[in-house]
């Protein structure tokens, strides 16, 4: 099978009451596609629709040469047949199953089970939970019971709902590896919802931003991290430092927290907020933004100073450790170099959302 | 005087009785309960129907079954004419009495206790590729099975004290159709009162340990 | 103050119509409860709050809860015809007859005159096959209703109220059994009031007669 | 002929009846349920004792709470003699009486709610600084009322059929202590088939509205 | 009062079947104390220990001048009398109330409850989900929801389970911060379990960490993330590269992937494990061990270079950006300064746990 066959493909239009999700989304078969946004943007409701468990008002969904759902064609496949394997956010194992049960629930036939159980206990590190109930389980053992449910479903899409928010640091670092190894294996369009940018940067190949049910960007994961196309999203992405303007021109941004000199080559470009990086400025008594230093974290290569603006909002900056390193409560300015200015939109328009079949029925139902 | 005198049959009818419908109410009550927790179009009625035979006099539902299921009945002609059959005053009468009884009581726990726990469970259910059936004996079942034995304990309880349909269907023949609960009823108008005692005791200790039974299920 | 008065289920029209007449005549109101017989010694013996009871004479004495009792009339048993009708009791022999129901002897009057009148006649060791033993009179009407039963016994107030809905039924001589002496009987520890005695006064009377005759007591 | 003919007062006697075993229901069947949904010595035993009524015949029920609470009984006697009070053929025997038939199916689904379903958020409540009260009114009862809802449902129905307590206790005497389910006994045993399947049928339509009632009760 | 009057002190022996908790712990009222540990160690069973919900088979816990617990004594006072703001690790949210009324239940009497509603739906950044039952809330807003619940019932004792684990970067940054803010309002004793060391780094004071139901090391937080006392420890820190030394001296350290030298001063520093901290070793084709580079990511600042060592174990190395770039594939090697390597123990002693009243009911319960 070629790569475009067995992709998976959604276009997708569903409301709750309060919340629409609108979006267009392809999933290749190689490498990982994460899925990342605001707490509420539509994360786990896109992937339940994905897995057959809510119906889209409109539009459809494909997999391979296999439709999963046309509103048009009032195809709807149920759930057990798109072989989704899908790790719920709050696990929903099966409690009056022990754990060795729960992780073979789905094994497709032709599997042997003992071999299966014990080659995802040892993966997942569970060894010696096989025969407990889930209710005497911590948190992060009944998450990774879960990823092991889904993982050893062999399923044909992989949708995982933060897969590891529960596990410590070196767990998750491990997991990470292992869910490397298990996709290069096997490989099936997966979708990974994560709020742990390292997961993205570590194991995702693509991702894409979801904001308010729509999506804003996508594209290859370094590609993305380096240039988010809006404010909302560089602050999913974990940029430090988005400063709201107030006014600007193409030589200086101003805001409630002071002004900074800019240096824009196309007027097209909009510095509604800028960013800066935090191993952009130094600390220089003479010149730049006035800051108070409010604490100081030794963050191994650097420090990692945290002060307050004029206007009380915080700012991170990283001095290397070379650098003198300034006590918490010390006044001073930050010197920012104005090439270090990152000037971004407030807010850019989403995706294109595509409905070529269906939009003769969604205007038949909304007259 | 031995219990024996009391009634000799009543406790081994009793208890083939209540085994049958054990049985039927598992298949039924689960069933139904399942069913029930589902939408489907005219649920409502369904449901209304099960529970309904509750709120009738036992004895006035016999006497409509029995004019349903008599030889002048419409349901109970053609069986006679045509295969000869009579279910009243027959062993199947009992376990349709005990049956009807004790229905409502098995399904309505079962229905709101998978209308409220079993929901997601049976979402995971499906998305690892299993269908209706083995969600059901695989997930459902299991999961509610406290519900399931509570239902039960109910349902064959009540079939075991009931009177009035067992008495209009099953004919209350003496050491044929007798059950338990009827030679009580019986010993009692007869003012027979030390053997109604002897078969009341005998009746409880039987439901204790079939509820003791019941209720280790439910917890395994 | 209500006279409350307990009855053979058995006496229910006689009795009802005999209240109301009562109740014109007198302006006491009668409450009446009906039942099987144990039922309604229980609840004499237990509520102390029955002022008369109506019953079958021997059965009442055997209980010793009454002083006395006043006569009312013998009640009368008839056989009565489910499925269609028989020529007469001497039918009941035929081997299209399969089901025979009778009230309990041991509890009901009338399964008692039942057996005296199937041992008198003759024909118990031929029907003895065929004969079921219900508990009550109105489980033996219900059978014969539904057709589940070819004939019964039952007495001769049930088969009047059944009459259109039965195939039909015949009296059985009054020699070939004991008619069951129908009495009014009085409590020991209630005290007899007033009313009471209005009423069994009141049975006396030509109406009261009228209507007893009229359900065939 | 009107209903009314058939039985003038069955009607309103037995919408009475049902008000207030609705309201006990409420009251003992959570306060039981919660109770037995928490391990206390002779648990098992106020568990059995709640089913037991369950079990056996109604009229036998009937004789025995009779003798019992009769003028010569153990309760009664003392009763009569002290507070000149008679339970039996009184209104507050037909309550006595719907109570025990219902009370088991209303306990049995409450209690298997709470235990399956509400530990946790009893936990949460506590910690929150809520006491056993607060935590009862404010939490378990709002979160098992789809289960509150099905045993009210179950209890209520039963009382409304229950015959053989209510005769023995309540009297079935005609127009005074005749609930609608002995209108519907007596029509029957009557042989009037006709009055007996009209108040089926106003029965019948009662207890829907009464269970459609419940049901929106426990979907809020 | 005093800071020692109202600290929570408890000395605790518990167990499952198959699991034992014995600890010593101290939580001041100042500051934030953070507990971490690998998934399974005993955290959110001590919290419900501390909370009242499981009974301890021996010690005592007292918050101040009063005695919560005390075997000896038979003192267990009710769960409800403690004052305990607990987050659940599940949430364990109202079913059937909405958000305002979830987050009003334990408001303390005499607060104002419109106002109070108003104020913590705000701060967490709910606005507009006040009606919402919460089956119709994401992941992250249940999250907060219970967070908004357990800070609004103004408890004596906060005890948090990974009280931001599903909320994306920005949202955690501000949660962070809101929590640091309410904090430093109301003092008390405050212990935050949770898996992101950025949250511990930036906002406690003190840190404990849990392993196998013991306390291995607490101290300031500084301190305890420089100065791991083994490698256990270090691995829930967040330490990369612990590789495992099957041999050494003071002078070398060997193991399956290699040997590496080694500046021991005194013999009693253990070096079952060395860690190779990320920013130390340079890429050097000509000496140092022997890696493949299997993977680079751009972190803004620097590269992150994962790379396999001989024995194929992964080694995570940061490179600046000013230094060339490996491509995935290469094989090179990597270049070690010897000051650069700090040797740990496998695993230390656990700290001691006093039972002074207790011994001698625990000696007559196990005979
Ligand atoms: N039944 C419902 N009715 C109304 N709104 C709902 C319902 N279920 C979910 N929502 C809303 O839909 C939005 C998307 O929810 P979803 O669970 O997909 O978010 P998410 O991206 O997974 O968030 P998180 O990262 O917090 O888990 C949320 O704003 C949520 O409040
Ligand atoms: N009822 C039980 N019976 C047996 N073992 C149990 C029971 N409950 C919990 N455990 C075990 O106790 C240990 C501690 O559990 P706990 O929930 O406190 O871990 P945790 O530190 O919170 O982990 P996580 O970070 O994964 O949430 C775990 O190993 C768990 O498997
Ligand atoms: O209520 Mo009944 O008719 O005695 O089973
Ligand atoms: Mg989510
Ligand atoms: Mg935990």
């Amino acid at each position: 099978m070629s790569d475009r066959e067995t992709s998976l493909e959604a276009i997708i239009d569903f409301s709750h009451p309060g919340f629409r999700l609108c979006l267009n989304i392809q999933v290749p078969t190689a490498g990982v596609t994460a899925l990342i946004g605001p707490s509420g943007c539509g994360k786990s409701t896109l992937l339940r629709l994905l897995a057959g468990l809510e119906t889209p008002a409109a539009g459809h969904i494909r997999h391979g040469d296999q439709v999963w759902f046309d509103r048009a064609r009032r195809i709807d496949l149920a759930p057990r047949h798109r072989r989704v394997g899908l790790l719920f956010q709050d696990y929903a194992l099966f409690p009056h199953l022990n754990v060795a049960r729960n992780i073979a629930y789905g094994l497709p036939r032709g599997v042997d089970r003992d071999t299966a159980i014990a080659l995802w206990l040892s993966r997942l590190q569970l060894d010696g939970l096989a025969a407990r109930r889930p209710d005497a389980l911590s948190g992060g053992q009944r998450q990774r019971v879960a990823l092991a449910r889904a993982l050893a479903s062999e399923p044909a899409v992989l949708l995982l709902d933060e897969p590891f928010s529960a596990v410590d640091f070196s767990l998750r670092q491990a997991l990470r590896l292992l869910f490397q190894e298990v996709v290069a294996d096997r490989p099936v369009p997966t979708i990974l919802v994560t709020h742990d940018l390292e997961d993205v940067r570590q194991v995702a190949d693509r991702v894409g931003v979801l904001i308010d049910g729509e999506l804003r960007q996508s594209g290859p994961t370094a590609e993305v991290f380096a240039q988010p196309c809006d404010a909302e999203v560089a602050r999913v992405l974990g940029w430090h430092n988005l400063l709201p303007v107030s006014s600007w021109d193409s030589r200086t941004a101003c805001g409630a927290w002071g002004s900074l000199p800019l240096a824009l080559d196309e007027p097209t470009i909009s510095a509604d907020v800028i960013a800066i990086p935090p191993d952009g400025p130094r600390l220089d008594p003479e010149r730049g933004l006035p800051i108070e230093v409010v604490r100081v974290t030794d963050m191994g290569g650097y420090h990692a100073v945290w002060c307050r603006l004029s206007d009380r909002s915080p700012l991170r900056v990283h001095l290397p450790r070379s650098a003198p390193c300034p006590t918490p409560g010390l006044r001073t300015r930050l010197d920012v170099p104005v090439e270090t200015i990152i000037p971004l939109p407030a807010r850019s328009a989403a995706l294109p959302f595509a409905l070529p079949l269906t939009t003769a029925t969604l205007a038949r139902r909304d007259p | 005087m031995s219990l024996l005198d009391c009634a000799p049959t009543a406790l081994l009818l009793s208890l083939q009785v209540a085994g049958v419908v054990l049985v039927l109410f598992l298949v039924a009550g689960i069933a139904l309960g399942y069913a029930l927790s589902q939408p489907f179009p005219l649920r409502g009625l369904l449901d209304a129907l099960v529970s309904l035979p509750l709120v009738f006099p036992p004895i006035a539902i016999g006497f409509f079954l029995l004019m349903l299921c008599g030889r002048h009945g419409a349901i109970g002609g053609p069986l006679h004419e045509w295969l000869g059959w009579d279910l009243v005053f027959s062993f199947p009468a009992l376990v349709l009495a005990a049956f009807i009884a004790g229905l409502p009581l098995v399904v309505k726990p079962i229905q709101s206790a998978i209308e409220g726990q079993a929901r997601e469970l049976i979402e995971v259910s499906c998305t690892l590729g299993k269908g209706r059936w083995e969600t059901l004996f695989l997930v459902v079942i299991p999961v509610i099975r406290r519900h399931i034995a509570a239902g039960l304990t109910l349902g064959v309880g009540r079939s075991f004290g009931e009177v009035g349909i067992t008495l209009m269907l099953g004919g209350n023949i003496l050491g044929s159709t007798e059950t338990l609960s009827l030679a009580i009823y019986n010993r009692v108008l007869d003012g027979n009162f030390d053997c109604a005692t002897r078969l009341s005791v005998l009746l409880g200790v039987l439901s204790l340990s079939l509820f003791m039974l019941l209720r280790r299920l439910g917890r395994l | 103050e209500p006279l409350l008065i307990a009855a053979g289920a058995g006496y229910k029209k006689p009795l009802m119509a005999i209240y109301d007449a009562f109740t014109q005549s007198s302006g006491t109101r009668v409450e009446a409860v009906f039942g099987n017989m144990q039922q309604v010694l229980a609840q004499t013996r237990d509520s102390g709050r029955v002022d008369l009871v109506v019953g079958e004479q021997a059965f009442l004495a055997k209980s010793g809860l009454f002083d006395r009792d006043i006569v009312l009339g013998t009640g009368r048993l008839v056989l009565a015809y489910g499925a269609r009708r028989l020529s007469g009791y001497q039918a009941l022999t035929d081997p299209q007859v399969e089901r025979i129901a009778l009230p309990d002897p041991k509890k009901a009057i009338y399964g008692q005159a039942a057996t005296q009148f199937l041992e008198r006649s003759g024909l118990m060791p031929s029907v003895k096959d065929k004969l079921m033993t219900l508990a009550t009179v109105p489980q033996v009407s219900a059978y014969l209703v539904a057709g589940t039963v070819d004939a019964g016994f039952i007495n001769i107030t049930d088969a009047l109220g059944l009459a259109d809905k039965l195939a039909g039924f015949d009296e059985i001589p009054t020699d070939l059994y004991d008619p069951p002496v129908i009495v009014l009987a009085f409590p020991k520890d209630r005290p007899e009031s007033e009313a009471a005695r209005a009423f069994a006064a009141f049975l006396g009377s030509a109406e009261a007669r009228t209507i007893l005759i009229r359900y065939g007591l």
